[in-house]
């Protein structure tokens, strides 16, 4: 049946190799924090043993151990107990599994610093910031930086000379810096824009007229400092890739045939924009990344700020949580630029369907 | 003469400015017309200024392709110093036009045939109307013998290379063209797809779709069916035209002899003719040259050869650019 | 030698090589030319530039001068180190791949696209944050290099293997030079300006992602590097006090590394480009 | 009785790419002799396999199944390879990918004693260079220094010849050496392989898309067709008493200067 549809054939084929990819991100996700020593009771107990008794600290850390699935349960919920009384470790093996079924549950595991509220929780909270930052600056940033791209180079002359190094400079620039900058000029020295947060403190988050403006007025300087540079590096790519294609046989032959030019500069657009789409598949974490560390400068409340928290207090379920969250979108964004590559491109259709 | 020349060249010059500020004149001072139904076979070795003589007789002058001097008449009408657009819309495709040598990468492999064809239709008639074109083209490439239904839906990758070639011509002639140049059509191509495609253009110029054609090949021996008149080419000049016959079988040039001479064939009693190649390279155009420019290579090169600058004369009823050609 | 006369006629390869010769020089003759000290307070916290402090002191009142010199070093080392790693590696994977194909390769370069997809940053939070053991400026850039090594992989892998396409290979290959031979005389030298230019793109990534790492807080433990003053002036309320030394010089020398180091890279580009498609 | 007049001999060779459904046979059950001391051209058109198969003679590439025998022994046989690559040689069809652009001509020729059992002193090697210079009619001194992107197409053409003066290896495989130079070249390199083997005694094996070219130097041509050879024979009764239809085609196709090959206004 498939054979027919060359085209959902191509799809099932990139959709069982980002499955792939995301069982990887799911085992790294899970055995790099535990390569370390850290173990989320010992830090729990820590914090809360203070003042408690033997044994009653004994039942505490037994309940955490039992929670954090370190310890082994029977079908009734009790600890089971090795011959010298003392709880059964949970093996790495079995911790897996559990922790798989869990993740694909969307369940996330248990907060330590927040104890006892979920990952999924908190993340929950952070989710709608940062996507309402990442997702507009990427994309415009993406199509903006691709179309001054292409100007430049089918234009060339003082345009491009002085686009060419503005963009150059703005892919060179983290966004870190940018937004340290931005802070300094816009917020600290002229109070034109807010330096920290996502919205007025004395606000809270609802869908209200108010909430809404003071979320766009703190939304400003994060939202430049991110779409400015991903403008500015996907313009230097894009203009290269479309000098190349201005080159190309078929563009000489359409001039030679006395096509128009802006059927001509349609062309080698189009043409440009599909390695410029893979390009993006590839440069995309890199992207994500950038600004999730952009989130940071703001105090931007999104996942950036909670990695960071959870950083700082150790609370390695959040932190795991979040980059599998992020791995995951990475992995969808770069599954649907994948499918919209095999849309675009004859090319890879052919090649998929076999001729 | 009865009929007036469609294609008229006169003393053509064209140079190539390089980035170091070196002029390379890689067309100097050609001459030719063509006639109704006519086609005029250029040969030449790689190098020697053919390709630079297509954009040159199209008027298209790309920098760093300039204009030295000279004119280009499409039916009596010059069709050099126009502006950039008028020379698109009513010269490329539509008076002239060109069928490229590497069709293998002459199409843009994200668009279907159709709509290239489409796109190079509206280019020149902003009126026409979408639906019109589309019965257009089928009909046109089914008179031209492509399998309409197949090749218009079809994306270049799809398309075997001799399928894609004919394509090209399919597309280059759309709009009927006084003057079509063919620069090394076949050449990328074996010997099977490239009869078919010779063949093709036979048919388009029997149908009266081309005015008259101008063929530019390295391959002698495929000009002695293609053309009817043949200019051999040389460093950026024409070094003898004259009929195919002329040319083929009885060269006064020296050049022409020679080429000839490294010809092969599979004729029974050719084997003990042998061919003999052409030592060493064409000038380089780069430089100013002094006397003939065949005479370092030239197995007949007298000794003022090199000093005195040849010119055309007529010899035999045919144009040749050798002093002591007779 | 023509190559390197084309390179000096291109502007944008004299400032990208002569800006980066720059930061180099002031990294490793800083501390021989000045005095340099990172440990003792010059004065109070946060006083602005002045002849005692060139570029006045941090929120410990230590000399910014000193520490911004000393964060240099590191993250050009930590670049260097991260760059040649990534570049060795992939370079190693590329080329095998390339070259040899077969079962091998399939493998490599599933894993190669595998990783290539999955955040190299996030993987580095992963890793880092789960070592108690505090992360040195070395183990940093190790790191660094085994997280984005796939990058240079694939791309030396496909010029690779347009390369091993060519006729001259299989007439090294008839003329009876093995694999190793084959690879050092008949590929290599074709992609070495490429390589170079990934082991240049490769050093700008690991600069800035040790500093990515520094404003998380998982920055080296035993040295400074221009991300962890950043990180500490953000912490430490520089911007809102308007300290702009405590931060500026940092963020123009890690904007002016990069900056030149992707100058260069454009710069090869156009001269080597050319040639690689011939 | 053991044939040692015979080179080459193929036992039903094929050589297959891909797998299962998509698997597709280049090379399809292909038996042939080639004699000693002969030219033998192998024409088809392109993607009719003969340089899958001229491949697998110079041991670049391996039969999927059948025989394919040097010597009465199977190709394969030797563990060291240069056994083979001394005996037999190649020149390519692409002149400029050919030679490697960082060294320069003369190393790279230099470097083909590399497949001698025992490397002759630096002098000889460079006298033997020279020679081989000369025999393809170049002045030695000329190409000093000179890297590969220095000469033209026919040029270097020459020089992978000149490497087959030095190497004088028993066999010759000529993949499409001719096709993609000039027309006006074409002759000069037809007559070095010419030359090879009346000088060398050279069995050559030539391989091109162009009935013509290897009527003019072959000793005993093979008609290629989608990967099966469907003629062999003599230059004359090939192209003059041609059997299989893909032989007259390719025979009908060439543009040849004395015969009729096409007509301009077919009879209405």
């Amino acid at each position: 049946m498939l054979k027919n549809h060359p085209v959902l054939k191509h799809i099932l084929g990139r959709a069982a190799w980002y499955l792939v990819t995301f069982l990887v991100a799911v085992t790294i996700n899970f055995f790099l924090p535990r390569m370390g020593k850290a173990n989320p009771v010992d830090t729990i107990m820590a914090k809360v043993s203070a003042g408690l008794d033997t044994k009653s600290a004994n039942a505490v850390e037994e309940q955490y151990l039992k929670e954090f699935d370190l310890v082994q349960v029977d079908a009734h919920g009790k600890v089971v107990r090795g011959r010298d009384g003392k709880a059964l470790k949970t093996s790495l093996g079995s911790q897996f599994v559990n922790y798989l079924g869990m993740s694909l549950r969307g369940d996330l595991g248990g907060s330590i610093l927040q104890h006892p509220k979920r990952v999924s929780e908190i993340i929950k909270g952070a989710i709608p910031w940062t996507l309402a930052l990442q997702l507009p600056t990427i994309v415009f940033g993406w199509l903006i930086g691709n179309v001054l791209g292409a100007l430049a180079a089918y234009k060339r002359g003082v345009f491009d000379k002085l686009f060419y190094p503005g963009a150059l400079l703005m892919s060179a620039i983290p966004a870190f810096c940018f937004g340290i900058l931005l802070v300094y000029w816009f917020a600290i020295k002229r109070e034109w824009f807010p330096a920290v947060g996502g919205y007025d403190e004395g606000l809270t988050p609802a869908l209200s007229i108010p909430f809404l403006s003071s979320a766009a007025y703190y939304y400003v300087l994060p939202f430049l400092s991110v779409f400015l540079l991903v403008v500015g590096g996907q313009a230097i790519g894009m203009r290269s890739m479309c000098i190349y294609e201005l080159g190309t046989d078929y563009v000489k032959y359409a001039k030679l045939l006395g096509v128009k030019e802006n059927k001509i500069l349609y062309y080698m657009f189009r043409n440009a924009m599909l390695p410029q789409l893979t390009g993006l598949a590839v440069s995309l974490g890199t992207m994500v990344g950038g600004a999730l560390i952009a989130e940071i400068i703001f105090s931007y409340p999104g996942l950036g700020m909670t990695i960071l928290t959870a950083i700082q207090s150790n609370d390695y379920p959040v932190i795991t949580g979040c980059c599998l969250l992020v791995t995951t979108t990475v992995l969808i964004a770069n599954f649907t630029a994948d499918l919209l590559i095999g849309l675009l491109d004859p090319r890879i259709r052919a090649v998929q369907g076999g001729k | 003469m009865a009929t007036p020349p469609i294609f008229e060249v006169n003393k053509l010059r064209a140079h190539y400015l390089t980035r170091f500020g070196q002029t390379i004149q890689a067309v100097d001072g050609v001459s030719f017309a063509l006639k109704e139904g006519e086609i005029l076979g250029i040969a030449g070795e790689s190098g020697c200024g053919k390709t630079t003589l297509v954009s040159a007789c199209m008027g298209l002058y790309i920098p760093p392709l300039h204009l030295t001097s000279g004119d280009v008449k499409v039916d009596g009408q010059s069709i050099i110093g126009m502006d950039v657009e008028r020379n698109r819309k009513d010269v490329l495709g539509r008076l002239v036009s060109m069928i490229p040598q590497g069709a293998l990468n002459s199409l843009n492999p994200t668009r279907k045939v159709k709509d290239l064809a489409t796109d190079m239709i509206l280019s020149h008639d902003d009126k026409a109307d979408k639906k019109e074109i589309t019965g257009r083209l089928r009909e046109r490439f089914e008179k031209i013998g492509l399998d309409a239904n197949l090749v218009l839906d079809s994306y270049p990758i799809q398309l075997p290379a001799g399928m894609k070639q004919r394509v090209v011509i399919g597309i280059s002639t759309l709009l009927n063209p006084r003057v079509v140049i063919a620069d090394e059509p076949t050449s990328a191509l074996d010997v099977t797809t490239q009869k078919a495609v010779i063949r093709m253009l036979f048919d388009l110029m029997d149908a009266q779709i081309i005015g008259s054609m101008l063929f530019i090949t390295h391959e002698l021996p495929l000009l002695r069916h293609v053309s009817s008149r043949i200019a051999v080419m040389y460093a950026g000049e024409f070094v003898e035209l004259g009929t195919t016959e002329q040319v083929i079988f009885d060269s006064r040039q020296p050049y022409t002899k020679a080429l000839m001479g490294s010809m092969l064939s599979a004729e029974p009693g050719q084997k003990s003719k042998k061919p003999v190649a052409i030592e060493g390279a064409p000038p380089n155009l780069g430089h100013k040259i002094k006397g003939c420019r065949f005479a370092e290579r030239c197995p007949e090169a007298r000794p003022d050869c090199k000093e005195n600058q040849q010119l055309i004369r007529i010899v035999k009823e045919r144009e040749v650019r050798c002093q002591y050609a007779e | 030698m023509k190559l390197f006369k084309n390179l000096l006629k291109q502007p944008s390869f004299i400032f990208g090589a002569s800006l980066f010769l720059l930061t180099l020089l002031l990294a490793l003759l800083g501390p021989l030319v000045f005095h340099l000290d990172t440990k003792t307070r010059v004065g109070l916290a946060y006083m602005p530039p002045s002849a005692k402090a060139w570029l006045g002191t941090d929120h410990l009142g230590l000399d910014m001068f000193s520490l911004l010199i000393q964060g240099l070093r590191s993250s050009l080392y930590v670049g260097f180190v991260a760059g040649t790693i990534a570049t060795v590696v992939g370079t190693a994977v590329g080329v095998y791949g390339g070259y040899k194909g077969g079962l091998i390769d399939d493998l490599l370069t599933v894993l190669t696209n595998l990783f290539l997809v999955i955040p190299s940053l996030i993987v580095l939070i992963l890793i880092s944050s789960s070592l108690e053991e505090g992360r040195s400026l070395t183990l940093i850039a190790l790191l660094i290099g085994a997280t984005t090594w796939t990058w240079s992989a694939r791309a030396v892998r496909a010029q690779a293997s347009s390369i091993r396409a060519r006729d001259h290979v299989a007439l090294a290959r008839i003329n009876g030079y093995g694999t190793a031979g084959i690879v050092a005389l008949h590929i290599l030298p074709y992609l070495l300006s490429y390589i170079f230019m990934v082991f240049i793109i490769q050093t700008a990534t690991g600069i800035l992602t040790e500093a990515s790492m520094s404003l998380l807080g998982l920055g080296p433990y035993d040295s400074i590097s221009l991300g962890k003053i950043l990180n500490e002036a953000k912490t430490n309320e520089a911007l809102t006090d308007g300290a702009w030394w405590a931060f500026m010089p940092a963020m123009v020398l890690i904007t002016a590394t990069v900056l030149a180091l992707y100058v260069l890279n454009t710069s090869l580009e156009g001269v080597f480009n050319p040639r690689l498609r011939k | 009785m053991p044939n040692n007049d015979i080179t080459f001999e193929a036992r039903g060779v094929s050589r297959a790419y891909g797998h299962g459904k998509k698997q597709k046979l280049a090379v399809n059950d292909v038996s042939f002799k080639i004699r000693d001391k002969e030219i033998v051209s192998i024409v088809g058109q392109s993607g009719c396999g003969k340089t899958v198969l001229a491949k697998m003679l110079l041991r670049l590439e391996q039969p999927t199944s059948g025989s394919l025998l040097y010597d009465g022994k199977p190709i394969a046989s030797a563990t060291d390879p240069r056994q083979h690559w001394r005996q037999v040689q190649a020149v390519f069809q692409d002149p400029f990918s050919a030679f490697n652009q960082f060294f320069t001509i003369r190393a790279q020729l230099k470097s083909s004693f590399n497949l001698f059992e025992q490397k002759p002193s630096d002098k000889e090697m460079e006298e033997r260079v020279d020679q081989a210079l000369l025999n393809v009619n170049i002045k030695p001194r000329e190409i000093d220094g000179k890297y590969p992107f220095e000469l033209s197409g026919g040029q270097m053409q020459r020089m992978l010849l000149a490497r087959i003066f030095i190497l004088k290896p028993r066999v010759l495989v000529a993949d499409e050496p001719t096709s993609m130079v000039d027309a006006c070249s074409r002759a000069s390199i037809l007559d070095y392989l010419m030359k090879l083997k009346q000088e060398l005694d050279m069995t050559i094996v030539f391989i091109t898309h162009d009935i013509g070219l290897a009527y003019y130097v072959s000793d005993s041509i093979f008609i290629m067709h989608e990967g099966k050879i469907v003629e062999q024979g003599p230059p004359d009764d090939v192209t003059q008493r041609p059997q299989s239809p893909a032989t007259k085609q390719l025979l009908d196709d060439i543009p040849d200067v004395h015969k009729n090959w096409i007509d301009r206004h077919p009879a209405a």
